[in-house]
């Protein structure tokens, strides 16, 4: 020890790779597809802490399913895991090429996250009660809601059911277990957990996922979901999405030093899991996992997807000014969508020409349903909601000051 | 009917509710097996058992937010916030959430939930044990906020509350937690044993949300008072001899309007009091809804007497707290106005 | 004198506070690299380096509460709530600390620190990229609140904001930061980027903080307004033909009464404006001002034009904004009581 | 996998003992002193994770120091401690004495934690800067700081520095490097970072201490405080007391699971460790390293210092209402000022007598002190600080609402 010391300065994390510098990720470890055992859902958290340090993954780069999270699928349902993220992303295509029209004020879409969500959906059960950012479309459209119904917000148009009071895409479906969204980061990964608190207390079997992004991880309410789920051993998912982003910001701003987000959940003795985003079986096998080990009364998991945003943040943004355009395609674990039709080829189960006739089925659909919410009306076109469904529901019976308003302003 | 502090009639209230519908859940910080700081919760736990009342971890956010969670499941979750200066590090999660729950998701989801705290000072409690947040509430469309000023309202209106399909604000005045009820609160070191206790109908004697009580009739000067404030103010009008009618609000959101225009353009004339810094309160809203409504009829300047715009002080309690001397001068110099 | 947008003006106000003071240290989230979401800080990490102007985590209680000991250390803060919707996670830093410090310690921490936010609507933002909430500042003792509605009153505000020793909430009308300033605001999808700009003084223009501004003489009405809402009254004034004095208060705390005083007691009649929801808004806290100031020269009821007490809406973004037809409407009913 | 499933219901973590029950530590894993080697203070906290799971400790059960944390503090210097910790002690009792007589509102007492707040203030330099809790008096009594002077703030009298604007014992001093105190829980803890952040930015070399209980980790600013201190590397020592209880409800009920409250450094790559917080020995010693590690711009350290609270949450509340009175007897780490004793007599630089002789001489300067500051007034006795200073110090400058708000207080 010496008693002069250097000036101290401020330690600012940088990202690897700004505009016009080459994308490298060779820092970055991934196991071997296989090479993550699966544990039992019982299995002590403390047991399984080197979890939150490694990535589960399923489908090799041969597009061979391997390893012991691998068989939990059978090809009809990766048939349909497929289509629902080609779904998404062609729905994504058009929206956002909507907003552009000014057909709305705003979208996000999901780009090389579509597994996430759409793999993530297979392992619910009815009842079940999923609390997602604006980035998990997946976990609706994988659902019988409708795409008409979808756009029609997005619109805000006379059909929206939300009567054009939300911006778009902060769909809500209690039927199909589809929280409310919230434009405030955090607050419903919390939410999610007194939901399943709920579900404990009231002795039902439903459990609740819960979902914010690694920039949101940073968020206090990220805090008080842990302390809660783990003081309560709550019957809760609590999935981080990892796509390496926030805004403008890379992950290291919102992870610090050399953890994991992942290794966030052992100060709390929760399980801690990271999975392969963008690896449809590898998501379906990590969240049937947890949502058992939740339903059985086992506790919270945490899991982190790791996977990339390939697109911008969302249409108020261009991603070209704070990180390399080739970033995308360097991202080492690839599309989700086209990994799972790689591997659903190598099986034998799917082949080029029923992918491109998938497609173009998609698209049909996609289109027509476009065309029926247009019909009813886009944003500023005047076909909106009424005013006066600004004043509805503020409470469930309207109080006279709101009255009074309502008639001040001529509705 | 029996004889209860307002604690008591509280726990009375919970007790009520919790064996009528066993949805309703009660948490907080040593809400569960020590039954509250203030022992509001006293018991519950030991009668309806742990997953029904039970201790939260101390983070104000995690407990309102998991509270909207558990509404939003169909349970009817009444939460503690061990004093309102501890509520805003929550304040993100009644604002933006339980406040807009029903409204954003058009009905899909709702967010019936109490949020219960001690409210305002006399206790020498300094500046975190004393405030009085309720304006910022008021500001808050989708909140219900509620104030009783004596044991059989606090019961009443808590019962209204837990049965109430929204988001309700409960405030608690702690200095009226034991009373005393005379207005003069400004004996610091006396016990809280002493005073008389408020009669409480047994059962459930729920009291609609939105109405006033006008505890004392009068013709010259409307005062427009709640929580403690309504007793400084019965005493600031005894010992005055002006003939002021006293109006205890009881919901400030929403607010009895007729009662208080009825009376306002009865008096012609307007004091309103309450113990939080004075600008921006809620003394501003009902200034403003006053001179909006009974203009014609009054013939001298409102008067606002309130806490000061400081925080608020540890020893200079009693210079801070509004008692009947202010609110006495504010009667008379709005008799001579 | 240079022409800009307002976001050009706060960004050449960074840049000449950060170049006279190297303890001025600036940070949010997105506000390094990338230059904020609304490029405010753009350039000013290239030109002053990692250190003084850097990205944060998504925590605005952490934001708020690192600048709070950065201020304690001696350094001069400011930072950026990406939007005002988002500031109340911090509520408890900002209400509890930074409003406190100097009082609770005698003085022997401080907290001089700019807390700077876009507010209001008026770009499709719903209801989480629209709010208004300067009420609840001006009902925290400690604190400062600013809000300018041009280029020039943005920089040189900005700049008293920096120099000021204690704690400045900044509000930035997003509606205006590139214009246009005209009172039209409803032309939601119409580029923002055709708008005439401001002229703006080089160098350092302080602008004196508690000072309001005439922007349009007048003999019948007062309309007090800020950020936005100076820009629909004018153009209701214009449109009515109402010979209304438009006063943009700048600082709503604190607040120069005596410029709203004179003006009142000359026309006798006054409308005030805001986006916030109407219960316990800023407006209520003008009117009770004036109602206790100026009774006596009133000649009609004071009127509140405000967005409603609602969450603010998507769709029906020009059914909640106050523009110039609501304003105008107003004028005209106060000149007809 | 089954597809029936049992009923989920609540779990809630109950302590080991509530009143009536014998207390039992038996679960309570306890390394022998000397155990846990010491690092270099450059060490990869990934390297030292099992530090989040023991206990650095010094003092074994004969008084012995021992192990490679021993052997920093000169006998002199030991014998301040074990004055300072007494000092502490005395003062509290006294305090706490006064309270119940009615001279002041309230009062907190360190009663078996002195070492914790008496250990770590050796271990800092001037103009360091402490962001304490109310329960860390000791790094001031331990300073220069006038004793009187605490007692004229606990009193709000007359010469109270703070103007009998805040409550008892809410200290502030600057130069003593004593962060006003707050009431609001977790709130400094962050701000302790901010001001590490700020010794980086302006290159000085100084360092700052956070401080919360058990209890206040639950806090969201407790997640601010890492986020932040992780990411820029601020030159700060998180310190979190965990001495069990929080006010009735006990560690369990903040921490969940499994895990410790250090381990909650892991997911952000900070470097953590226990320490047994009634050996004055390992707390200075570790305080010592991690002040070391920040000063050396190494990065942030979390300390959890395991002990012990023995007394009351404060005057406000009875223990026995919540946990059995002989706990504290129980607690396995013993008390901090017999356990210095001890070593000290072992070592032969101290004596019953002297102890003895020590305790009377400081009983009577907090005597002599209290008197003085009696003198000067008490809370509620009529000599209390002008009502004019509660409007003076919201601002620099007095604005002109709050003058004509002074004048129509009348002062
Ligand atoms: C409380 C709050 N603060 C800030 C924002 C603004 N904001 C919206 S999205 C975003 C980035 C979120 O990044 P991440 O959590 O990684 O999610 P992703 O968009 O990558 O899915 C920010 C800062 C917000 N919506 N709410
Ligand atoms: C924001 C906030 N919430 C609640 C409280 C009330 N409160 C004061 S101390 C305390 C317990 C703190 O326990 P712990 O952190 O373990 O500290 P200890 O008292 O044991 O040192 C509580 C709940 C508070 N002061 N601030
Ligand atoms: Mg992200
Ligand atoms: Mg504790």
């Amino acid at each position: 020890m010496t008693d002069t010391y250097a000036p101290l300065s401020l330690h600012v994390p940088e990202p690897g790779c700004r505009p016009g510098d080459t994308p490298d990720f060779s820092d970055f470890e991934i196991p071997r597809a296989g090479d993550v055992k699966r544990p039992p859902e019982d299995v002590d958290p403390d047991d399984i802490r080197d979890m939150a340090f490694s990535i589960v993954r399923v489908l090799n780069k041969n597009g061979e399913a391997v390893g012991d999270w691998a068989g939990a699928l059978t090809p009809d349902e990766l048939r349909t895991g497929l289509r629902n993220m080609i779904k998404l992303r062609t729905f994504d295509a058009r929206m956002q090429t909507a907003q552009r029209q000014g057909k709305t004020s705003f979208y996000m879409q999901h780009l090389g996250e579509e597994a996430v969500s759409c793999a993530f959906a297979g392992a619910l059960k009815p009842g079940d009660m999923n609390f997602p950012t604006y980035r998990q479309a997946g976990l609706l459209l994988s659902t019988d809601y409708p795409m008409l119904t979808m756009m029609n917000q997005i619109y805000s148009n006379a059909e929206d059911p939300l009567h054009g009071r939300q911006l778009p895409i902060m769909y809500s479906s209690k039927e199909n277990g589809f929280f409310t969204i919230s434009g405030n980061l955090g607050t419903q990964f919390l939410q999610s957990v007194g939901w399943a608190m709920a579900s404990a207390i009231s002795g039902d079997t439903k459990v609740a996922t819960g979902w914010i992004g690694d920039g949101s991880t940073a968020e206090s309410d990220f805090h008080a979901a842990m302390v809660f789920a783990s003081t309560y051993k709550a019957p809760v998912v609590l999935n981080i999405v990892n796509n390496q982003w926030a805004i403008s910001t890379f992950q290291g701003i919102a992870r610090g030093g050399v953890g994991t987000f992942a290794a966030r959940g052992h100060g709390f003795g929760i399980a801690s899991i990271r999975v392969d985003g963008n690896d449809y079986l590898a998501v379906h096998a990590v969240a049937k996992w947890a949502t058992e080990r939740a339903r059985r009364g086992l506790g919270p998991t945490l899991i982190e997807h790791v996977t990339y945003r390939a697109g911008g943040h969302s249409t108020s943004d261009d991603p070209s000014a704070y990180r390399s355009g080739d970033e995308a395609a360097a991202w080492p674990l690839g599309d989700p969508i086209e990994r799972l039709k790689t591997h659903l080829i190598t099986i034998g189960e799917w082949s080029e020409e029923r992918h491109t006739q998938a497609e173009a089925e998609i698209l049909d659909e996609v289109v027509s349903t476009q065309k029926k919410a247009e019909a009813v009306g886009t944003l500023g076109d005047g076909k909106a909601p009424s005013p006066r469904d600004m004043f509805e529901g503020v409470y469930e019976t309207m109080p006279s000051h709101l009255i009074r308003q309502r008639q001040e302003a001529g509705y | 009917m029996a004889k209860m502090t307002m604690i008591e009639a509280i726990r009375d209230a919970h007790d009520v509710a919790m064996a009528e519908d066993e949805r309703v859940i009660v948490y907080g910080e040593d809400v569960g097996f020590f039954g509250g700081v203030f022992r509001v919760t006293a018991g519950l736990q030991e009668k309806y058992g742990q997953s029904r009342c039970f201790d939260a971890p101390i983070n104000e956010s995690g407990i309102v937010g998991t509270a909207i969670g558990m509404a939003a499941y169909g349970l009817k979750p009444v939460i503690e916030i061990q004093f309102a200066d501890y509520v805003y590090p929550a304040f993100d999660q009644i604002v933006s959430e339980a406040a807009r729950l029903r409204h954003r998701s058009n009905g899909d989801f709702t967010c019936p939930l109490v949020i219960r705290m001690p409210t305002g000072g006399g206790i020498f409690g300094g500046q975190t044990h004393s405030q009085s947040p309720e304006a910022i509430f008021t500001h808050v469309s989708g909140l219900k906020v509620l104030i009783p000023s004596n044991p059989a309202d606090a019961k009443g209106l808590f019962l209204s509350a837990v049965a109430d399909p929204d988001p309700v604000i409960f405030l608690e005045p702690k200095r009226l937690y034991n009373g005393p009820f005379d207005g003069h609160h400004d004996k610091p070191l006396q016990s809280w044993k002493k005073h008389e206790l408020g009669e409480v109908p047994d059962g459930n004697n729920a009291i609609e949300i939105g109405k006033a009580n006008i505890t004392r009739e009068g013709n010259d000067v409307t005062v427009l008072a709640y929580g403690t404030m309504v007793y400084v103010a019965e005493a600031a009008a005894e010992e005055t001899g002006v003939d002021a009618e006293v109006i205890d609000l009881r919901s400030l959101l929403p607010l009895d309007l007729d009662t208080i225009k009825a009376s306002v353009q009865k008096t012609g004339r307007c004091v309103i009091v309450h113990e939080a810094t004075r600008t921006s309160g809620f003394g501003a809203e009902l200034m403003s809804l006053v001179q909006e409504t009974c203009f014609y009829h009054l013939e001298a300047p409102m008067i606002r007497v309130t806490g000061w715009d400081t925080p608020y002080p540890h020893a200079q309690e009693w210079e801070y707290f509004p008692g009947p001397a202010r609110v006495g001068e504010a009667l008379k110099k709005v008799m001579e106005d």
